[in-house]
């Protein structure tokens, strides 16, 4: 029975790195159109800053808060410089991310070379309740992406700002009549997707080294939680995001472990497939102004 | 402006061999070396060329080689194949017909290998490489006179042999360790080409060994969350976890393995004691670790110490694959033994000669082919205990497969 | 767009084959370079660069003429390779019997892969195509004996064209332009036929397309079939070329990689995937170029392309040099509506 | 003779919201209709339902006898009714005669014989030869309808729907559009209007069908019809 419970304990630790891309992917792609393929990169970027924050001696929780300001900085300079050229048109922005994946990753592999990099846990107290180890770093991630998805949750759905976001999502000319304005907003949108994806990072490397090519793979999850949970619908990402981390927990413990990347992609291709708009209803990416 | 170019350019050539002669009795001879020195593979490839290239100066040192009454010194040509097949066909192709090398080291990528020698076996270029995955192309009568691989050697034991001494190390090293004798076994493996191949003959040689073996659990290479596979081989409650076989993964494996206290004790397959003590790793629990074929952090191979304080001189990286310089660095000798033994380049000749000579390296003092091209030496296997000491030792290889 | 202005005055076909002539130039001093005795690397790499090349030529009957973008190329091109080594491991099948064995497998499984990806539409498609490329990655590396698991296939069959062995590296590159010169010309053939035309009416407006008689959705997925056609044929020389093939070759960043190459040569133009295929895949590895510093500038100039040469570098020379020769300075604005791919909603 | 078009109780909901009742209406051969209503009265859905881009809830259309219903918006083109849309639509990125061209090739079986045999011959007829090298993305809105209508004509079509052909044209490009659409019947081409611009409909209609609230309350003479009071008191509110 601790299995089990070790187990589910294992994939609530994978969906939470995996719904904090998601998020930031659901929120970027869902609200502002912009297919950032990137967001891998991102992450990367946030764990590569915590890296060299820890290396140069500075505490996790500082070197976290440097990370998500320096990641969602990157997503501020990058949204003015290169995505507000590609909001009518989505598929170049796309085509811009790709760029930038190539960018990015040996961007980090010029100045601080191709291999592993990792720093020391920031809590290394292991409790054992029953036969189930419950590592404090991993309760630290649930925690910190539990407060998180909390805060942007209330932040789209409650507040002003939220429903306004949202308003220029169904219709871009619309909600610019009504005085909304929409260029902030996305710009807004892209920052704080960014900064999740630094703060990600900053969890992912407390937990595993990363490479500079780790954002890669990790990307790819992120885009099926976000698919599957439906655009710009968080509630979805944090569902999609439990599901999968679940399976994939369940998979490599008693299913074929080799297949354990399959389920994501197979998942997300029948969801897309049956219901378009997700398990939980979302946007398809606003309504071109054409 | 063309013909002025052509005029200019066949001056200078007439210099160049004008000059040439000054050096007559120093002839050169190129050996070529293939690996990937950027790309994903890249911590195997920066040892290839740099244990390939302390041997080149070492018998340049000692005056070079004296083939048929002519001395003459080694010179390596390195290319990068950037972990990329057609870069590596690209290299290949301009070692053998352009650079016109007497040999080829390499690559560490397995497929590469493969590719590789469907050009250097047609132009009877010598090959050696350290991959046990070329078993599956060495037969008996692939590498007869006229055979597609008569030119191709395997540097590496074979993979039974490699196995066997593996798993014969680490159960004599860890049962003092833990105390009593280990019966239950479980084998966490990457999910890709070498891992697969590996996993079958490791498997076998820990069941040749007693060893009750519940269960092989491989992860997609790119993994570095290992927490679900951990818990799956925790819940087989093994005395040892067998990791194989890539030395990055497996260290991103094993803090995560000691957190949950996934097994009583673990085996590192890959990872240097070097690298246990440069990056300070503990456990609460034995550790057992082995090299390709000799560990540079300690060893109880004696001229193992004397060789990698020249390899590290010469200004190569720590890294966890340091050892497997040494699969490439004692048959550059070895095979400058065999060219002055046969007293000539040519191919079919060279050959010969390596497959009569026992050969006096660093790895042992016997090296010799066997009939399919492959060389048999033993492999060195140590152990940390949960203290921190390290002990090691060479174990020798079982004489035939394991049935079954 | 400077592909528009061949077709706008290709009237009648003279104007038509003119556009081809470029093309057929460069192709045949491409021909020519054996004569200057290159070494057995340029060959090599070139004859790398050529078979990358003929995928591009279905990625821009794909992407350039139907608008469709796909991350799932390489597989494509995979699928066409592994064909050829099963076929040549299980049936004894030699090269040229497995070229158009290899073509339908991969037309087919472009199908397989197109029609759900199609039905979904929008973003979500390129994502689809990324997918399909992972899963079949990983089929690949789970699927046994039959596909060489993680190892891959080896293909020990030689190449022999009239008897002829074609293991020398000279006549194999002979061969692999002819190939590039055949789908340069099927590539061109297709833009200037009505079915061209239809795919560019699909990629400028789907609905106004539909209204006029288009069945938009077969269509789409006939773009996509014919782009697996090129990528098949590119998969059979790739693997009777490298001698050995594995499922890392083809997953998804290969997929980026062709990607990128097409659409900074210019995916509309009949020289863009030649142009791509050169500048990407062939220059920085003959230059000895920096793996890593040729990387940051591929990334660099695909944005820049994206962002200020929707044609890609090459169509960007080109009208720079049409608008010079012709005196008029081409009106910027004009272009910039014409981008590669108009989301259609 | 029978109506070239016959369109029995035709219905559609979205949700709960009627947009079409049951309608009934016909369109006799070399007749030019006028579909007349309020904004909202259903005659875009009328439209959409007809040219096939939603598919109806109830009814039959009957096309010269063959039912058309629910066809997809492609085979509807083929069977031979041609239409243009409230946008004037192109394909921005390519040549205007390229996109005649493209209208041209995707001609069903049982179309009838062709008045305009080449597209230059189409560009002729609405005036557009002198820009057939241009792009279409660069013409003038005017322009845009001209080719708009070439390109519904280009798939020789025996019945053309037309839903606010003359929407943002000025006075001196309506009366050009209304001069062409008049000639159509004379090259056995039925035209059906749909519009709310009463006064291109008397230019143009001989004949009236008024919506209203997606049912049909009035369908005669133009000229009985703006007398109707039904008609005053729902469309006008007062007098003409």
């Amino acid at each position: 029975m601790d299995i089990f419970i070790q187990q589910i304990l294992n994939g609530l630790s994978i969906a939470s790195v995996i719904t904090l891309i998601a998020i930031g992917v659901t929120l970027i792609f869902g609200l502002t159109g912009i297919i950032n393929f990137a967001h891998g990169e991102f992450l990367m970027i946030g764990g590569i800053v915590t890296w060299l924050a820890v290396s140069a001696g500075l505490g996790f929780p500082l070197a976290v808060v440097l990370a998500i300001l320096a990641v969602g900085l990157m997503g501020y300079i990058l949204e003015r410089g290169l995505f507000r050229f590609t909001l009518e048109r989505p598929t170049n922005g796309f085509i811009v991310s790709l760029g930038l994946i190539v960018v990015l990753q040996h961007v980090v592999v010029l100045f601080w070379n191709p291999n592993q990099k990792s720093i020391p846990r920031p809590l290394t107290t292991v409790w054992e309740v029953g036969g189930v180890r419950i590592a404090s770093v991993r309760v630290m991630v649930i925690a910190i992406t539990i407060a998180v998805v909390a805060l942007s949750f209330r932040m789209i759905t409650a507040s002003r700002y939220g429903r306004a976001l949202r308003a220029s999502v169904e219709d871009r000319d619309t909600a610019a009549l009504m005085g909304i304005p929409v260029r902030r907003y996305i710009t807004g949108v892209f920052v704080l997707g960014s900064a999740l994806a630094g703060l990600g990072g900053a969890l992912l490397i407390a937990l595993f080294p990363i490479t500079p090519f780790t954002g890669g793979t990790m990307v790819m999850k992120g885009f099926a939680v976000a698919l599957i949970g439906g655009l710009g619908n968080i509630y979805g990402a944090v569902a999609a995001g439990l599901i999968l981390g679940i399976v994939e927990g369940f998979s490599a413990g008693y299913g074929f472990s080799q297949w354990t990347d399959a389920y994501s992609f197979a998942l997300m291709i029948l969801v897309l497939i049956v219901r378009p708009h997700g398990l939980f209803g979302g946007t398809s990416g606003p309504r071109m102004a054409s | 402006m063309k013909t002025v170019l052509k005029m200019g350019a066949s001056a200078a050539l007439c210099l160049g061999v004008l000059a040439h002669p000054a050096f007559a009795e120093d002839n050169i001879v190129k050996i070529g070396v293939v690996a990937a020195e950027s790309g994903s593979f890249v911590s195997a490839g920066h040892t290839l060329p740099a244990g390939v290239g302390l041997a080149v100066k070492q018998i340049n040192d000692a005056g070079g080689i004296n083939v048929g009454g002519k001395n003459y010194k080694l010179e390596m040509v390195k290319r990068d194949d950037r972990t990329d097949i057609a870069t590596a066909i690209a290299a290949t192709q301009e070692l053998v017909r352009d650079v016109k090398v007497q040999a080829i080291f390499g690559s560490e990528t397995h497929d590469f290998t493969l590719a590789m020698a469907k050009i250097t076996q047609p132009a009877k270029i010598i090959h050696f490489a350290g991959n046990s995955t070329l078993a599956k192309i060495l037969t008996p009568d692939s590498v007869k006179p006229g055979g597609e691989d008569h030119y191709l050697f395997q540097s590496e034991p074979q993979e039974f042999q490699r196995s066997g001494s593996t798993a014969r190390g680490v159960l004599t090293l860890l049962e003092p360790l833990l105390g009593y004798k280990p019966k239950k076994s479980v084998m966490i493996v990457g999910n890709d080409a070498t891992g697969q191949f590996l996993s079958s003959y490791y498997f076998k040689a820990l069941k040749a060994e007693g060893q009750d073996v519940p269960d092989i659990i491989f992860y997609p290479p790119d993994t570095t969350d290992f927490s679900p596979f951990l818990t799956r081989a925790k819940s087989l409650n093994p005395d040892i976890i067998h990791f194989w076989y890539n030395g990055d993964s497996t260290l991103t494996a094993l803090p995560q393995a000691l957190e949950l206290g996934a097994a009583k004790s673990y085996f590192l397959f890959g990872v240097d004691p070097g690298i246990w003590k440069e990056k300070q790793l503990s456990a609460d629990v034995p550790v057992a670790m082995s090299c390709v074929p000799v560990c540079w952090g300690e060893s109880s191979n004696p001229k193992a110490k004397a060789y990698f304080d020249a390899y590290f001189a010469a200004g190569a990286p720590h890294g966890v694959t340091s050892s497997v310089s040494l699969l490439y660095h004692d048959y550059v000798h070895f095979l400058a033994e065999a060219w002055e033994k046969a007293g000539s380049f040519d191919p079919d000749k060279t050959v010969e000669a390596l497959l009569t000579l026992h050969h006096q390296g660093v790895v042992s003092d016997d090296l010799t082919f066997n009939p399919t091209h492959q060389v048999t030496h033993a492999t060195e296997v140590c152990a940390a205990a949960p203290g921190g000491a390290i002990s090691c030792s060479m174990q020798q290889p079982p004489a035939e497969a394991p049935k079954s | 767009m400077t592909e528009g202005l061949h077709q706008d005055r290709a009237g009648c076909g003279l104007k038509a084959l003119r556009s081809l002539l470029p093309v057929l130039v460069i192709l045949a001093l491409i021909a020519l370079v054996p004569l200057f005795s290159p070494s057995n690397r340029f060959l090599s790499l070139a004859i790398s660069a050529g078979i990358n090349v003929i995928a591009l030529y279905g990625l821009s009957v794909l992407f350039g003429q139907t608008g469709i973008l796909s991350m799932g190329h390489a597989a494509l091109v995979g699928v066409g390779a592994y064909a050829a080594a099963i076929l040549a491991r299980d049936f004894g099948v030699g090269f040229w019997a497995a070229l158009p064995a290899a073509a339908l497998a991969s037309a087919a499984f472009a199908m397989i892969v197109g029609i759900p990806s199609l039905r979904v539409g929008g973003h979500h498609f390129v994502i689809m195509t990324f997918a399909f490329g992972q899963l079949l990655a990983i089929v690949l590396t789970n699927g046994g004996d039959y596909t060489g698991a993680a190892t891959g296939l080896d293909l020990a069959g030689p190449v022999t064209l009239f008897g002829a062995d074609m293991s020398d590296l000279t006549r194999y590159y002979l061969m692999v332009v002819a190939f590039v010169t055949t789908a340069a010309v099927a590539s061109w053939a297709i833009i200037n036929s009505s079915y061209g035309r239809t795919l560019r009416a699909i990629r400028e407006n789907e609905k106004l397309a539909a209204s006029l008689g288009i069945n938009v959705g077969r269509h789409k997925i006939g773009a996509f079939v014919v782009s697996g056609i090129f990528a098949g044929i590119s998969g059979v020389l790739l693997a009777y070329f490298l001698g050995h093939i594995s499922p890392s070759q083809f997953s998804s960043f290969p997929s980026i990689y062709l990607a990128l190459m097409v659409m900074i040569g210019g995916a509309r133009l009949i020289e863009g995937p030649l142009a791509g295929g050169i500048l990407v895949a062939f220059l920085p590895e003959v230059l000895n170029l920096d793996p890593v510093q040729s990387r940051i500038v591929y990334g660099v100039c695909l944005i820049a392309v994206i962002m200020l040469l929707p044609d890609g570098l090459i169509g960007g020379v080109v009208r720079a040099l049409r608008a010079a020769l012709s005196g008029k300075p081409k009106p910027e604005t004009q272009q910039r509506n014409a981008t590669p791919s108009e989301a259609r909603r | 003779m029978s109506p070239i078009l016959a369109i029995n109780g035709l219905s559609k909901q979205f949700g709960g919201v009627t947009a079409l009742a049951g309608v009934d209406l016909a369109i006799e051969e070399g007749e030019i209709l006028g579909v007349v209503g309020p904004n909202g009265s259903g005659k875009t859905t009328l439209f959409n339902v007809v040219t096939g881009v939603h598919r109806p809830s109830g009814g039959t259309v009957l096309f010269r006898g063959q039912d058309i219903t629910g066809l997809k918006p492609h085979a509807i083109s083929r069977a031979g009714i041609g239409y243009t849309f409230q946008q004037a639509m192109a394909f921005a990125g390519l040549g205007v005669l390229e996109n005649v061209r493209i209208a041209g090739e995707h001609v069903g079986t049982d179309s009838t014989a062709n008045p305009w045999p080449t597209p230059q011959a189409l560009l002729d007829f609405v005036g557009l030869s002198a820009v057939a090298n241009e792009k279409a993305g660069v013409l003038p809105f005017g322009s845009l309808r001209l080719l708009g209508l070439a390109l519904a004509l280009a798939t020789r079509p025996s019945l053309l729907l037309l839903d606010e052909p003359a929407a943002g044209l000025n006075d001196r490009e309506t009366t050009a559009l209304v001069g062409l659409v008049r000639q159509l019947p004379g090259h056995g081409i039925s035209v059906c209007v749909i519009d709310h611009d009463m006064k291109l409909m008397q230019m143009l209609c001989r004949r009236l069908a008024v919506l209203d609230f997606g049912s049909k309350i009035s369908d005669g003479p133009t000229e009985a019809v703006l007398a109707d009071p039904k008609v005053l008191e729902v469309y006008l509110g007062g007098d003409l």
